[in-house]
């Protein structure tokens, strides 16, 4: 129940955080917060090596979404820009049976999960708002209205006690992932009270960017936020969200915790929103650029592949090979973006209720009418 | 067997039904479970379901909705009970940009096979907020399915209906007629039933037709009573569905007739008779000897205890209407 | 002096002349210091008053709104901006139960001075949640004001008779306009102004009234324009208040016409396009030659933007509808 | 900001409480919390007394609105019976320029504000729905909406920082009550979180009662309510909410600590619903006798007359003068409900807006032309 305070390393908040990946690259080999958990990694070269290949893939795809939207292929993009290792952490964390609720932002979780990286992005050209199948994936539609999902996810953990897939090494855990500045929505707080009453099987995983949109973390709370889940009657652990290795330990053990039936977590990764908040925003507004600068001190990845090559674990080749097959991806998800179909307006009467509904029909049919009225004019 | 129960009753027996045939129902709300609701609808189904069926929620309407909509997802089938109309309000984010959408937003892929249970209007001598009707909310909203019973017999039928559709309903119970009685064939085979969204000509008239739903049905029928008196041979019908309507049934009445007079609680502006006359206005525009006529609420908070009879549309001012209607 | 600027910027400038003549009004809402708010409406505010005078806020709009409650009843005159009109619905419960009620609740004794800005509409080519017209749900509900500017000049003039009315008012901004300009006379006296709660004839014809507020004024004028060219003399009302409407002026409109057609983003079903419609069936019962048509968004959720251009009343539209009308 | 959990009397649940007074009258001289704050009170003997006649007087009124409830004078009542304590001694706190947001059961808190008892009454009578001037006295309208209240105290909070009326030992402060139910309200957290962010001169006071409606607290939450304030930043104290001392001393300091700018304070007051939620509603379906029983032993009167008895600071002669001039309290207020003229229907229109509405104004009109003409008929 303690909160997770950890050792505090050079570059830790006040408070400290759980970091086993210094950004110099340094392996702290298990770090034990006050509360007597021990959190660490053991995996082996591949999968070490399999981490950096992620995080490089999904800063490359998300830099070509980025520029899509800058040629106007895209009508938005919400970058995950710097907050790679908190995505692929604990995305990897996850195990099949786990379920995930995402922001909009997680672009880096759902590939993880071996999902076709194009999926959302019908949602950000704007042809259609998701339209994807959430139990087939392990990953619920992508949430916009802010906190929602928390209580979606919670209520689809006491979904999985009631169905017994708790209490044992192999039940099902739930993730919901949210920003900083969604810790201050009623919604949020609810989800808190219902997952502490239900002992839900569920971990809330929290990246504190720093910022909504243009407000930073002080308006939302005058302390770290990890705190909040101890006023809810379960442990909250701050990490190094910059740090792969950090994220992923943590979540792993708080999704396992969750599957035994020892109920809910809160993991407020520390991070940082290099970018814009999405491409609709100017971030210069409201922050100056050495506060961006002091985080590029952090990277995620140029930590992980200092790493690496200490241990010489990889080396020019391979980060080269890294780098191609991150292209190669991201030239076929753009070329696949491009090639998206616009929808059929007439579609938009698709899908409103599962067993239809009369008047739809007649609008649908009215419109129908109405557009082919037109045919051969120059309308 | 036919018996005869009180609304209240067979929303009870409703639930029950439902619980039994599928085991995917649940039941979530504020003091459903022991004391079975302060109405008492699901009196005893904690008893006889357990806690994971009939669950005693924390007391915050988004999370009820919310936890409900995770719950569907899951593959359960909540039926969530709002304790009054005028607590719904903290739920209605969720209801409207999550419950209403969903299935639209996922393409078919994710159903929410929710119903919200809101007892709702006035009648009961209540402080504020326990009096309300606040349906048009809900039926502007596309995605969502607005239904209302008036009577213990579709009481027990919509409600199952409801809880077997996989369209989001959010089920309005005319609490002032939770203790009025009727005939219920419990038991019965729904694929006998009327369908949820089909409206009742509950009273075969010629003169004019009085369209109401859940509360105001009994006072249409007392009204189309009374008019029968003075020789005028009253139609009442009883919406049953808020959204969609069954326009085809009210047409084919005030074609037939020539007059409407809709009927509701709710205040008058922007309120469900709006659209009611704007679409007979529309569709039955030659067949109409004088302008569809509203008997509502009034465009004000809705008052303290001690006004609401004079607040409540009742038989007076429907007759009222009918007068207008005639002297047009 | 007059000046030509910006629908947005004109709204910028009522704001700040309304911070500076009365101190005891505060902004509040997400992004509207440092950013200038996402559409920077607020813009330069915060440099120039402070951050006591223009307050960013947790993100939760039901705090937003409540703490408003508590900031008016200590006698200061909030501004909350809701950043779009999709994200009103967590406030709901504050803004119909506490907002709309405490004056009447309170006999009179209680003031809430709040205005709600709240951007609407479609038309942007964004996200769901980002295009939605939520004006019914407001302005169906007794003890709020509802309002929408559709040009720099009135909103430049509105925003400040809203924040100096004592009456809570959800103030409808058409976002999709933000950009469009006009000549706005700044620091003009408002006595010389409509009153805030007066509809105006936009566009003076004798054969046909088009009825639009918002975003749909722009629309309507210039379908107007086209129907000219047909040689059809369409009148078109800017509703500017949605609640309460301004009746008289449209009845003497359709009266003299005998025709109406009303036209909104919203969905058709039970929005404001049905009040007008059953309101003006009835009082002008003897005048229309043929029914009050509407053209509105339809049914269904807001689509995704790459449909969005098929949703929205467009010229075409509207019309199709004068059309059907003059083909009664 | 650390929770104050104090030394444990007998009778405090897990985790202690502050407790000045035991349920036999016995005094502590004064409570040192976990944090180091010690709370105490310095009263006279008559103020002692005065206390009495508070709680007595509240209890007689409550029992007079029970009864005339039952007589169908009263659409509905809700009781305070039990929770006289905590909300005496509340209320005996405030110093008069500060400021109380209640819900629908602080007729306690309404008495020591030096308000008329009746006020109240037109709403439960359904004559009106409160209707008084908040900021006249200080005391703002009954709210029914679980929760709604907190915000707007802590935006009335918010005011009072900007007016400059907190950092002085005379400033202005806040109190909001509700209750142990409304924790799970997303509005009273974030109320939480403004509170926090904003460093608002106030006083969430919690009467944890036990039960909302017919939910035991164990629906709410896991863990003690008082810890829930330490998620958000301020602080959290858990008092004997029958000890009309503990409620006073620790009321009392929260208070000062926000008109001095120290910022909000949580204050669980632990107690019990000794009758029904609402004369509406039936206890027995969801709680034993034993369980009644067992609270009455702790109950806040008789603890403060045991120890004015030992103390010799009042004997049978006041308590009897305290029983008379509450009973001649209650009979007036009894007559004067009785009195109460059932409004006209016509002012139902009154105060829509401030500023009027001619559609309010022509449906005002037509509703008294349709009355009229049933001037004379039978109707
Ligand atoms: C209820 C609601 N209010 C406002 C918005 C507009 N909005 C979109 S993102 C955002 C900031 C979110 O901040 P945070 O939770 O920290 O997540 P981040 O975007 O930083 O990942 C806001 C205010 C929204 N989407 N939903
Ligand atoms: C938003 C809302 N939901 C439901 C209700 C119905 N209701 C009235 S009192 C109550 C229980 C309140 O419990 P608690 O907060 O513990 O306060 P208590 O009545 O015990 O003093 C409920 C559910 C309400 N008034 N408001
Ligand atoms: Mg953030
Ligand atoms: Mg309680």
């Amino acid at each position: 129940m303690a909160n997770g305070v950890s050792d505090v390393g050079a570059d830790a908040p006040a408070g400290g955080f759980v970091q086993l990946l210094t950004p110099d690259g340094e392996r702290r080999e298990s770090v034990t917060t006050a509360d007597g958990t021990t959190y660490s990694v053991d995996f082996t070269d591949e999968e070490y090596r399999g981490l950096y290949h992620d995080l490089v893939t999904v800063r490359r795809l998300d830099a070509e979404a980025t520029a899509l939207q800058r040629q106007g292929e895209l009508g938005i993009w919400a970058s995950l820009l710097g907050q790679e290792a908190a995505q692929v952490g604990s995305g990897r964390a996850l195990r099949p049976q786990d379920m995930a609720f995402p922001t909009y932002r997680e672009h880096g979780v759902l590939y993880t999960r071996g999902i076709d990286p194009i999926m959302p992005f019908g949602l950000f050209r704007g042809v259609d708002q998701g339209g994807w199948d959430a139990n087939e994936h392990r990953f619920n539609g992508y949430t916009i209205v802010i906190g929602s999902q928390t209580l979606h996810a919670t209520g689809y953990a006491m979904g999985v006690t009631m169905d017994g897939k708790t209490g044992t090494p192999d039940g099902e855990a739930v993730i919901a992932y949210f920003g900083d500045g969604a810790t201050s929505q009623g919604e949020v707080n609810e989800a808190f009270v219902w997952a502490g009453v239900f002992n839900a099987p569920m971990v809330f995983f929290c990246q504190n960017n720093q910022y909504a949109i243009s407000e930073p973390l002080e308006r939302q709370t005058r302390i770290p936020l990890y705190r909040r889940a101890a006023g809810f009657g379960f442990p909250g652990v701050r990490i190094d969200g910059n740090d792969v290795l950090a994220s992923y330990a943590v979540t792993r053990s708080a999704l396992d915790n969750a599957r035994n039936g020892q109920g809910p977590t809160l993991i407020e990764a520390y991070t940082y929103r290099m970018g814009a908040h999405t491409s609709s925003d100017d971030p210069t507004r409201y922050r100056i650029a050495s506060e961006v600068e002091s985080w590029k001190a952090k990277d995620p990845i140029s930590r992980l592949r200092a790493f690496l090559t200490k241990q010489q674990m990889a080396g020019d080749e391979f980060f080269a090979a890294v780098d191609e097959s991150a292209k190669t991806l991201a030239l076929d998800l753009r070329e696949r973006v491009l090639a998206m179909p616009d929808p059929q307006p007439v579609t938009m009467f698709d899908h409103v209720y599962p067993h239809g509904s009369p008047e739809v029909d007649a609008q649908r049919a009215r419109f129908a009418d109405y557009h082919a009225s037109f045919e051969g004019s120059d309308h | 067997m036919a018996e005869t129960i009180t609304l209240g009753k067979a929303l009870n027996h409703g639930l029950r039904r439902s619980l039994e045939e599928n085991d995917k129902v649940v039941i979530m709300g504020e003091d459903v479970g022991k004391l079975g609701g302060v109405f008492r609808i699901t009196d005893g189904l904690q008893k006889d379901f357990g806690e994971d069926r009939v669950i005693d929620t924390p007391l915050a309407e988004a999370g009820i909705i919310g936890t409900a909509v995770g719950l569907a997802i899951r593959g359960y089938r909540p039926v969530c009970e709002i304790q009054f109309d005028g607590f719904v309000f903290p739920a209605y984010n969720q209801i409207v940009a999550q419950v209403a959408k969903m299935f639209y937003r996922s393409k078919g892929n994710v159903r929410l096979p929710i119903v919200i249970r809101i007892p709702f209007g006035g009648g009961i001598g209540a402080v504020e907020h326990h009096s309300e009707s606040p349906e048009a909310y809900f039926a502007h909203t596309p995605g969502l399915k607005v239904v209302s019973c008036s009577n213990p017999s579709d009481a027990y039928t919509m409600i199952q209906q409801a809880i077997t559709s996989d369209d989001p309903v959010v089920f309005f119970e005319p609490k002032r007629r939770y203790w009025e009685k009727g005939d219920v064939e419990l038991g019965a085979d729904l694929s006998g039933a009327d369908p949820l969204h089909a409206a009742r000509v509950a009273r075969v008239g010629g003169d004019a037709t009085l369209i109401a739903y859940g509360p105001m049905v009994r006072t249409a029928l007392d009204a189309a009573t009374a008019a029968a008196e003075d020789g005028r041979n009253l139609e009442v019908i009883d919406l049953r569905s808020l959204s969609p309507v069954d326009y085809e049934t009210i047409y084919a009445s005030v074609r037939k007739t020539g007059r409407a007079v809709v009927v509701h609680e709710a205040p008058g502006n922007i309120g469900l008779g709006a659209e009611l006359a704007a679409r007979i206005s529309e569709q039955c525009f030659y067949s109409l000897e004088a302008p569809v006529l509203r008997v509502t609420g009034y465009d004000i908070p809705y008052p303290a205890a001690r006004m609401e009879e004079e607040y409540l549309p009742d038989l007076d001012r429907v007759l009222d209407a009918v007068d207008r209607s005639f002297g047009w």
